[in-house]
C-alpha cells in the first residue's frame, strides 16, 4: 500500500515528450496541452519533428519532440530549458539530454534501452548505468512492459498494444503533474469511435499510467501548478497556422466576398491550405496549383474578377512569385500574400523557424515595386492579422505580404475566442457607376476602383505595362512613368496613418528599447519582463506593420539611449531602422532554427546595458 | 434570364467588340485577320452578356489582343495566360473565359500551366497565335520552330525539335484541340465559333504569319495555287479528302496514314478514313498531329477531337453547393468556438 | 579508351554505387526497392567510368535518392531536376545523367522542364516514382492522383483530372516511353537496363507504393493474386496476352483495344496485337496510354516505345565542330579587334 | 553655282535623328556614328525605337530616334538637348519638338507634311506654316522628291525608292558637319553585295544629299568639330551589350573554361544570347531555354559540370531567378548572372532604362543568401566588368550578379581595344587529389573546392538543403546552420579586400561628393565636370562594386560635408549608403525611362550646395 505522497506547488513547469516518430509524441504532447490549458494554466507549446517523414525506428534523426510550457502566471514562450523529460528510447534521450535543466527529472522507457536501441543512438554503454544521468532526478519505467501487462488478454497485437505506451506515459505525467485523465478519455472516445477495442487498450493504458504513478515506491512527490488569473471568456488552443485560416476566413465573412486561395504545398505553409479546404460550406475556393507561380497567378486573376484573393506560401515559394506580385503591383489589384518563414538559404532547413525573408518580402521585385509587409507575432495574432491583411489589400488596392514563421505557425497558445460581432467589419465597394469611371482614377486612399468583370458598361483592360495616371490604358510617356512610380510609393507609405502608432511596454524613455518584429514577441517580451524583474531599466516594442512602420517609430527610437534588435537573421530589421532613422543599433543575430532562448536575450540585454543597468 | 442575354447579345456587332485602342502591329501581320474573325464572330457565339466576357494574355505581339478588344481585359506577365485565366474562371464561373497566346508565350515559358489547364479541364478557350517565332523580342526560333531555322540566336540553324502542338494538347488529354489558319477568314471564323461553343478547355492552334520575322513561314498553305494540294479541310462524318479537285484521299493502314490518289480509280471515297471528331479516345487526334510531321501528307485543318467531360470549375462549384448541402452554410462562430474549448470566469 | 572503361566498370558491384548515407525513407517505402535496382543493375549497365555518372533530382521523397548512390550527385529545387540535369548534360556530353523524381515533382512544378527535354531529347535518363501523393509535405493529392482521391488538402475529394505521364511524354514526343512497377524487381532491373542503354530522353515511370500516405495504390498489380490479371507485359515482336495462364489478350478494333478470352478457342494469338516498340509513329504508345483511364484494361509495363533520334546534345557538339571547321577555332585578339575600327596616334 | 560656304568650328554637337520606325533611322543614326567616331572625335549615342516591332507609319507611337552627341573634347553622353533635329514626318517632328534646343536646326522632309501624315501626327494645321517652329533654324527639304530624282530611272520600285531616302538625309548632314562619306559608300557595297542595284540607288541618294546641301541656297554655312585628343590605340564603337559578350567570351578565354550561357530571349537582355551565339567556334555552348528558371537552373548544372556559367536576363528574368540564385548560393558554385535593367516595375516599360533592379540583386532571395553583385558604368565598362564578374565568381565560389541598364546597354561608345595579354588572367584550379577532400573545406578565401564530375575517386552529392561545415553532407543541426549562415556572409564581405578602393575624382575632401553607381556614370562625370567649370566645389564617386562596396567607402564618405546621390530609382543606392554608414545623404531620383540630363544633376549640384558653391 503506497503511502501518502506530498504535493509540491510550482509556478511553472517545462515539459518535453520525445520518442520515435512513429511513437506518438506529437498527440502525447498536444493532448497533455489540452488538458493542461482545460485545467487553467496558461500554456505554449512547440512541436519538432524531423524533416524526414517516418525515419526508421531508433535513430537520432527520427527523434519527434514535443515541448510545452505552462505556469500559474501569464508566459509567451515554449520555455527555454525543459524541467522533465520523457524519453522513450535512447535516441530521444541522446538528443534531448543537454538540453535539460541541471537537476531536471528524466523518465525513460526502460525496455527501450536494449543494444539495438543503444547502438543506434550511438551510445557505447548504457547511459541509464554509466553514470551519463548524474545531476538529474532519474527515473526509470519499464513503460512497455507495464503497457502489456495492463492490456493483459486484449484481442490487440503485440504491435497495436506497443503503440498505446504513449498513453501510459501520459497517464504518468498526468499524475505527477496532478492533472485530470477525463479529457483525454473523452477524446480518445470521440477519435476510436469506430473500434471499440482501441478505445478501452488506450484507457487501460493511460489509467495504469495514473495508477503506476500512485502506487510505486519511486515517486516521493507530486507538482501542482495552479491555474493562471486569464481574462474570463470562452478559450481554445490553438496554432498560428490554423489561427491564419480562420483569420482569412473572418475576413472573408466580414467583408462579403468570397474567399479564393491559389496554392502549392510547402513546409510549414501547407496547413493553412489544408485548414481552408475545409470550408467549401463558406464558398471558400482553395484551389491546388501546379506551382507557387500558379498558386498567386490564378489568385491574381481572382481578385480582378472579384474575390477576397490570397496565396499562401514558405521562403522559397516567396521567391517564384515575385515576377508575379509585381504585376499585381502595376494592376493595383488586392491579394494578400502570406510567407510562413522556414530556414533558408534555398531549400535550407525546411521544418525549422527563421526570419530571413524580411528584405525579400519588401524589395525583392523587379522595379520600384513597393506593397504593404506586416508579420504576425504570436500564434493567435495570425488571426488578426490575417483580417487586417485583408482589409489593408481590399481598402487600398494593393498586394499585401503577411509574414509568419515556422514557430508560430506550428506553435500552439491558448486563444480567447473573439466575439463574430467584435470583428472589424471591412466594407468594399465594387465600382458600378458608369458616369466618371476611369480605371486608374484614385480615391482619397489613392486607391483606384475596382470594376469587376460582369460589371455592365465598364468593361477595361489592365496589364503589367506602365498604365497612364487616370486612364490606365498602356503609356510610355517619361514623366508619366515618374509620377506613376512616385504614386504607387505615396499610396504605400500613406498606409501609416491607416494602422496603429508603435507602443511601447516598460518606461516610455530610457535606457534601452528591445526591438523586434514577428514570431519573436513572446521570447523578447518573457526576456524584457524577467531583466526588469532582475532591475534592469528596458523597454520593449514590436513591430507587426514592416512597410510602412508605424508613424511614431523614429519618435519612439528617439527617447531610448540604445535600441537592441534580435532577430533570427543576420539583421535585416537594423538594415531598415538604420536606414530610415539613422540610429546605430545593437544587433542580437542567433540563427539556429529555434526560437530564441529567454536566457540569451536577457544576457544581452545584461550586456547591452553594461554597468549601469539602471540600479 | 436566357431572353435577356438573348436581347442583350442580339443587338451586338464586330464594332461593339472593338475597342477604342489603334491597333498596333505590323501592317501585314496575320495577327489582324484573327482580330477580325474574332470581332465578326463573336455577336453570334457570345451568350452571355458581353459584360460577362474577359480575354486574357501573356506577353508578345499576339498577347496585345485583349486591348483591342471591347470587353474585359488583362494583359498579364509572359506565360501565366492560362492560369490567369483559371483564376478568373474559378473566380466567377459565369465568365466567359478567352486567352490569345503566342507559340513563344504558350509553350515555351508557358507550358506547364497550358497542359495542366489542359487536364483539369477548365472551362476557358485558349487562341494559339502560332507563328513560329519570337516577334516582339524580334525575332528568335521558338518551340515550334522547324529544327535548323537560322536566327538571331541560332545563326547556325536550331538544334532543337519542334513541338507538334496539338500532339501537346492530346497528350495532356485537352477536351477541344483544332486548328485553322490565319488567311483562311471563313474556316477560322468556322473554328472560333466552334471553340465559343465547346465547353471546357478548348485549344485553337492558330497559324499566324509574322511578315516581319518569320514571313512565308505557311504560304504553302494560303497561296492559292499551294493551298488546295496541301491542306486538308476535316469535316465531321466526311471522308478525308483534298487537293484542286478533291483528287487525293486519305487512307489508314493500320493506324499509319497515306495519301492515295482517287482519280485513276484505283482508290474511291469509301476506301478513305472517316473523320469523327466526337471519337471518345485520343488516337485520332494524335494520329491526325503527326500529318505535319509526315513528309508529302497534307496539313489538317479542324477540329482534330472534341469530347465533353465535367469541368474543373464545374466540379469545384457542384462540391461547394454539395458541401454546403451537407453541412449547412458556414457560420463563422461555428468554426472559431468549434473544437475544444473551455470556459474561464 | 574502350578497354579501360571495360576493366573500369568490369569490377565494380552494387556495393561500389551505395553512398555512406544511411537510407533514410520510411521502412516499406517502394523507394527502397527502385534504390535497390539501380544499385543491382549499375555495375551491367555503365559503360563509363563510375566517375562519370551523375544523378540528379528535385525536392521530395524520392529525390532524396542522389544522397544514397556514390556518384556524383546534386539534389535541386523543386521541380527543376531535367533542366539541372540538361545544364550538366549540355556541359559534359560524356557523362551519363540520371534524374530521380516524384510525380509532383517532375509534373506538377516541373511539367514544362519535363516536355521540353523531351521535345529536344536530350540524353538523360528520368526515373519517374509515381507513387499518385505527395509524399516529403505529408499527403495531398499530386497530378497523377485520382479523381476524387480525398486528401488533405482535398478532404471533399479532388476535382482534378491526373494526368497519363506516358501519354504525356508521347505528346511531348520523347523518344523512349516506358513503364514498370516497383515491386516487379526483375522486370524493374530490366527496364532500369533498357534506359541505361537508350540514347536521348528516356523516361520510366514506376509505380512506387508510399506505405505512409498512399498505401495500397498499386496492390492490384503487386498482390500475388490479383496482379496477373491486371499487368500486361509487353514483349517485343510478342502478341498481348496476359492472365494467370495467359488466357487472356489484346484485340485492336481500328484503334480501339480489346481484351479477348484465348481459352475458348474463339480467338488464338494470330488475332492479337502484336507489341512493336520500335515502331516510328507515337501511336501505339498514346494507345497503350489509354489502358489504364479504360476500366476492364490490364496496366501495359515494358517499353511502349523506343525511337532514335539525333539528340540536342550531340547536335550542339557537332554545330559545334562544324563551325570550328568552317571558321577555324576561335582567336579573341580576332574578335575584339574586328569589324569597324580606327587608329588614334 | 553656289557661292562659297562659310565653315564655322565647334566643340560639340548633339544630333538626333528621327522618323518612322520603317525609315531605318537606326541605320542611319549608327552610320553617322561610326563615321564621326572614324575621323576622331569622341562620340556617345542612345537608340530609342518603340515598343512596337514596326508601328503603323505617320504614328507618333512609332517614332523611331537617335540621338548621338560628338565632340573634339572628351564626352560622356548622348548629350542633353540636340542641336539639330532631323525629322522624316510630322510625327516625328511632334514628338522631339519640346527636347530641341532653342534657335537649334530643324530639318525635315516636306513631302512627309502631307493632310493624312499631319492628322495622324495630331496636327490640325501644318507646323511648317502655322509658326509652330518659330524660334528655330528650319530647313524645309522635299527629301521624297530630291530621292526620287536622284534615283530617275532606276530598275527600283517607287517602294524600293521611298526606302532610299535616309540615305539622301545622311548625305546632307555629313556635308553639313563636313565629314565623308566614303566610310557608308564602304558600308553599302558591304551590306547589299547581292544586290548591286541597291548599291547604286543608295550611293546615289548619299550623294545627292550631299550634294544639295553644297548646291542649295538654302544652307549659307557648314560646321565642324575637330577631331578629340584620344589616346592613341585602335578603336571601335561599342555597345555595352556587344561589351558585355565579348567580355565573357574573353573570361573563358583568359580562364581557359568553356563558356555555357543558358537564357530566355528579354528585352533588353537579348542581344548578349545573340551576340555570344555567333562564337561556336570558341566551344561557347549558348542554350535557349524554355524559360528564365530553366536559363539558369541549367547554368547551374553546367557550372557544377565545370563550365564558366551564365545566365543573361532583365528585371521581371531576375524575379523569376531569384529561388534558383539560392541554390547556388547554398551549393556554392560559381555562376554570373547578368540583368540588364528596363523600366519597372512588372513588364513596365520594356525598352527603356532603369536602376531599380539594385535591392532585388542584393536582398531578391529566401533566407540569408549573400551574392557579389557589380554593376558597368559606361558601355565599354560591360567588357572588364564581365571579366571581374567572372574572375569572383570563380574565385570565390559565389554567384556573382551584375548590373547594367537599357542605356549602356543599347548606348554606344568609342572604345580603345586592349591587346589579349593586357587582360587578367584567370587562373582555375579543379580539385583531383582524393587525399583530404571534402567539398565544404574552404580555401583561404573561403571558396570550397570545385571537384566536377568525371573527376575519379572525388564522388561527392551537393543540394539546396543545409550543408555540414566542410563535409558537406545533409545537415540539421541549429549550430551548424548558425555558422555556416555566418560563413556564407563572411566569404561574399570578404571580396572587399580584392576589389580597387573607391576613387574620388576632383577634390578629395570638401563641400559635395556626387556619388552615383551603373550606368548613369557619364550623365554624372559631365556634370560634375561642368559645374566644377562653373565654379563649383564638387567631387565625384561611382561605384562598380554594390556588395560588397569597396573597403575605404566609409571614410571616403566621412571627408565631404554633404553627398548627393543621383538615381533612376527611388533611392535604392542611398538606403544602402545610409544603412551601412548611418550618413544622411541628399537624393535626387528621376525615373523617366531615360538616362539623366546633365543640366538637371548640375541643378541638383548647384541647390545642394546652396549658396556657398565653394567661391
Ligand atoms: C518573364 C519574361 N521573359 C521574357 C520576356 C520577353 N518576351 C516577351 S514576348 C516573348 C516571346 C514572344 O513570342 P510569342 O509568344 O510567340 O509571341 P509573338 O510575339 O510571336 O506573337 C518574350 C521572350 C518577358 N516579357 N517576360
Ligand atoms: C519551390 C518549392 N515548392 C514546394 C516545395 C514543397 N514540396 C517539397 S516535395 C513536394 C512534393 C513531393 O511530391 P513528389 O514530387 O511526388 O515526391 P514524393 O515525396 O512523393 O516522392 C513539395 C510540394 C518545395 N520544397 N519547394
Ligand atoms: S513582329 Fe510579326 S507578329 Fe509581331 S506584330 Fe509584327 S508581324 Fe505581327
Ligand atoms: S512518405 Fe511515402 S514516399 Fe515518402 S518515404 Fe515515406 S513511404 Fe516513401
Ligand atoms: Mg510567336
Ligand atoms: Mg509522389
Amino acid at each position: 500500500m503506497a503511502k501518502e505522497k506530498e504535493m509540491q506547488q510550482l509556478s511553472e513547469v517545462t515539459v518535453r515528450f520525445a520518442g520515435d516518430s512513429g511513437d506518438g509524441m506529437q498527440l502525447t504532447g498536444s493532448q497533455f496541452s489540452e488538458t493542461t490549458a482545460f485545467v487553467g494554466n496558461d500554456i505554449n507549446t512547440l512541436p519538432d519533428y524531423p524533416a524526414e517523414i517516418r525515419a526508421p525506428a531508433g535513430t537520432i534523426y527520427g527523434v519527434s519532440g514535443f515541448q510545452l510550457h505552462f505556469s500559474s502566471e501569464g508566459i509567451h514562450t515554449p520555455g527555454d530549458q525543459p524541467d522533465v523529460l520523457v524519453a522513450m528510447n535512447p535516441a530521444a534521450l541522446k538528443k534531448n539530454l543537454t538540453e535539460i535543466k541541471k537537476n531536471g527529472i528524466i523518465i525513460v522507457n526502460t525496455d527501450a534501452f536494449d543494444a539495438k536501441n543503444l547502438k543506434l543512438a550511438h551510445y557505447d554503454s548504457n547511459p541509464l548505468e554509466d553514470g551519463t544521468l548524474e545531476g538529474y532526478i532519474v527515473f526509470g519505467v519499464p513503460i512497455s512492459k507495464l503497457t502489456e501487462n495492463a492490456l493483459e488478454g486484449t484481442s490487440l497485437s503485440m504491435k497495436e498494444i506497443a503503440r498505446t505506451k504513449n498513453f501510459f506515459a501520459l497517464g504518468l505525467m498526468y499524475w505527477l503533474y496532478n492533472r485530470p485523465i477525463q479529457n483525454t478519455i473523452d477524446w480518445i472516445q470521440e477519435k476510436f469511435k469506430k473500434n471499440p477495442e482501441f478505445i478501452e487498450a488506450n484507457t487501460k493504458a493511460l489509467n495504469a499510467g495514473f495508477n503506476y504513478g500512485e502506487m510505486t515506491e519511486a515517486f516521493t512527490t507530486r507538482y501542482d501548478v495552479v491555474p493562471a488569473k486569464l481574462p474570463k471568456g470562452t478559450y481554445r488552443n490553438i496554432s498560428g497556422n490554423e489561427a491564419t485560416a480562420y483569420g482569412f476566413l473572418a475576413a472573408s465573412v466580414q467583408s462579403g466576398l468570397p474567399l479564393y486561395l491559389g496554392s502549392y504545398p510547402i513546409t510549414p505553409a501547407t496547413d493553412i491550405l489544408q485548414y481552408l479546404s475545409n470550408f467549401k460550406n463558406f464558398g471558400v475556393k482553395t484551389f491546388q496549383a501546379e506551382d507557387e507561380i500558379a498558386g498567386v497567378v490564378s489568385a491574381i486573376g481572382a481578385a480582378f474578377a472579384g474575390s477576397l484573393a490570397l496565396t499562401t506560401t514558405s521562403g522559397p515559394g516567396l521567391a517564384l512569385k515575385t515576377e508575379a506580385i509585381g504585376l499585381a503591383v502595376m494592376t493595383e489589384l488586392p491579394l494578400v500574400i502570406v510567407n510562413v518563414q522556414r530556414g533558408g538559404p534555398s531549400t535550407g532547413l525546411p521544418t525549422k523557424t527563421e526570419q530571413a525573408d524580411l528584405l525579400q518580402a519588401i524589395y525583392g521585385r523587379n522595379g520600384e515595386a513597393p506593397v504593404a509587409v506586416l508579420a504576425a507575432k504570436t500564434p493567435r495574432d495570425c488571426f488578426y492579422m490575417a483580417i487586417e491583411a485583408s482589409r489593408i489589400a481590399l481598402k487600398y488596392m494593393t498586394p499585401v505580404i503577411l509574414l509568419t514563421d515556422g514557430y508560430i505557425a506550428n506553435g500552439t497558445e491558448p486563444w480567447r475566442i473573439p466575439s463574430v460581432d467584435s470583428l472589424p467589419k471591412i466594407d468594399v465597394k465594387f465600382r458600378t457607376e458608369k458616369e466618371g469611371f476611369y480605371p486608374y482614377l484614385r480615391d482619397e486612399f489613392l486607391a483606384r476602383p475596382w470594376a469587376v468583370p460582369g460589371t455592365p458598361d465598364l468593361e477595361h483592360r489592365i496589364g503589367g505595362l506602365e498604365k497612364a495616371n487616370i486612364y490606365g490604358s498602356v503609356n510610355y510617356d517619361p514623366d508619366n512613368h515618374n509620377k506613376m512610380i512616385h504614386l504607387r510609393a505615396e499610396k504605400i507609405k500613406n498606409i501609416e496613418n491607416d494602422i496603429p502608432e508603435l507602443e511601447v511596454d516598460g518606461d516610455q524613455q530610457g535606457e534601452l528599447l528591445v526591438l523586434g518584429w514577428g514570431g519573436t514577441y513572446g521570447a523578447i517580451k518573457e526576456a524584457v519582463i524577467k531583466s526588469r524583474a532582475m532591475g534592469m531599466k528596458v523597454s520593449q516594442a514590436h513591430f507587426q506593420y514592416l512597410n510602412p512602420f508605424p508613424k511614431n517609430t523614429g519618435e519612439v527610437l528617439k527617447r531610448f539611449k540604445k535600441v537592441l534588435i534580435p532577430e533570427i537573421n543576420l539583421g535585416q530589421l537594423a538594415k531598415l531602422i538604420k536606414s530610415e532613422y539613422l540610429i546605430d543599433v545593437v544587433q542580437f543575430n542567433v540563427i539556429r532554427g529555434l526560437p530564441f532562448r529567454v536566457s540569451d536575450i536577457i544576457e544581452k540585454i545584461k550586456e547591452t546595458l553594461g554597468g549601469k543597468n539602471g540600479k | 434570364m436566357e431572353n435577356k442575354v438573348e436581347v442583350k447579345t442580339a443587338k451586338l456587332t464586330a464594332k461593339d467588340f472593338a475597342s477604342d485602342q489603334e491597333v498596333r502591329w505590323c501592317p501585314g501581320c496575320g495577327d489582324y485577320s484573327i482580330l477580325a474573325q474574332v470581332q465578326r464572330t463573336f455577336p453570334e457565339i457570345i451568350e452571355v452578356p458581353k459584360e460577362d466576357v474577359v480575354w486574357i494574355s501573356g506577353i508578345g505581339c499576339s498577347s496585345r489582343f485583349p486591348y483591342y478588344m471591347d470587353t474585359y481585359g488583362f494583359h498579364g506577365i509572359h506565360g501565366r495566360a492560362p492560369i490567369l485565366a483559371t483564376g478568373v474562371k474559378l473566380a466567377n464561373p459565369k465568365l466567359s473565359v478567352w486567352v490569345a497566346t503566342g507559340d513563344g508565350d504558350l509553350l515555351s515559358i508557358g507550358g506547364n500551366h497550358f497542359i495542366h489547364a489542359c487536364r483539369k479541364n477548365i472551362d476557358i478557350k485558349i487562341l494559339l497565335f502560332n507563328n513560329r517565332i519570337y516577334g516582339l523580342t524580334k525575332g528568335q526560333y521558338s518551340p515550334t520552330s522547324e529544327k535548323g531555322k537560322v536566327t538571331k540566336t541560332s545563326p547556325y540553324g536550331s538544334v532543337d525539335y519542334p513541338f507538334n502542338p496539338t500532339m501537346l494538347a492530346t497528350g495532356s488529354e485537352a477536351t477541344f484541340v483544332a486548328r485553322s489558319i490565319d488567311r483562311h477568314t471563313k474556316h477560322l471564323q468556322e473554328m472560333i465559333k466552334r471553340v465559343g461553343k465547346h465547353k471546357g478547355t478548348a485549344f485553337l492552334e492558330i497559324y499566324q504569319n509574322c511578315n516581319i520575322f518569320n514571313d512565308g513561314a505557311f504560304s504553302i498553305l494560303t497561296d492559292k495555287d499551294t493551298k488546295d494540294d496541301n491542306v486538308l479541310v476535316l469535316e465531321q462524318g466526311k471522308p478525308m479528302i483534298f487537293g484542286k479537285n478533291g483528287e487525293k484521299g486519305i487512307k489508314l493502314d493500320g493506324f499509319t496514314p497515306r495519301v492515295v490518289d482517287l482519280s485513276d480509280g484505283k482508290y474511291s471515297a469509301d476506301d478513305l478514313w472517316i473523320h469523327d471528331e466526337f471519337e471518345e479516345s485520343p488516337v485520332r487526334s494524335a494520329i491526325l498531329s503527326t500529318f505535319t510531321e509526315t513528309p508529302g501528307m497534307p496539313t489538317p485543318v479542324g477540329v482534330f477531337r472534341q469530347v465533353l467531360k465535367p469541368t474543373y470549375d464545374q466540379g469545384l462549384v457542384e462540391q461547394i453547393e454539395f458541401v454546403k448541402k451537407k453541412k449547412g452554410v458556414g457560420e463563422l462562430e461555428k468554426v472559431l468556438f468549434g473544437g475544444n474549448t473551455w470556459e474561464v470566469n
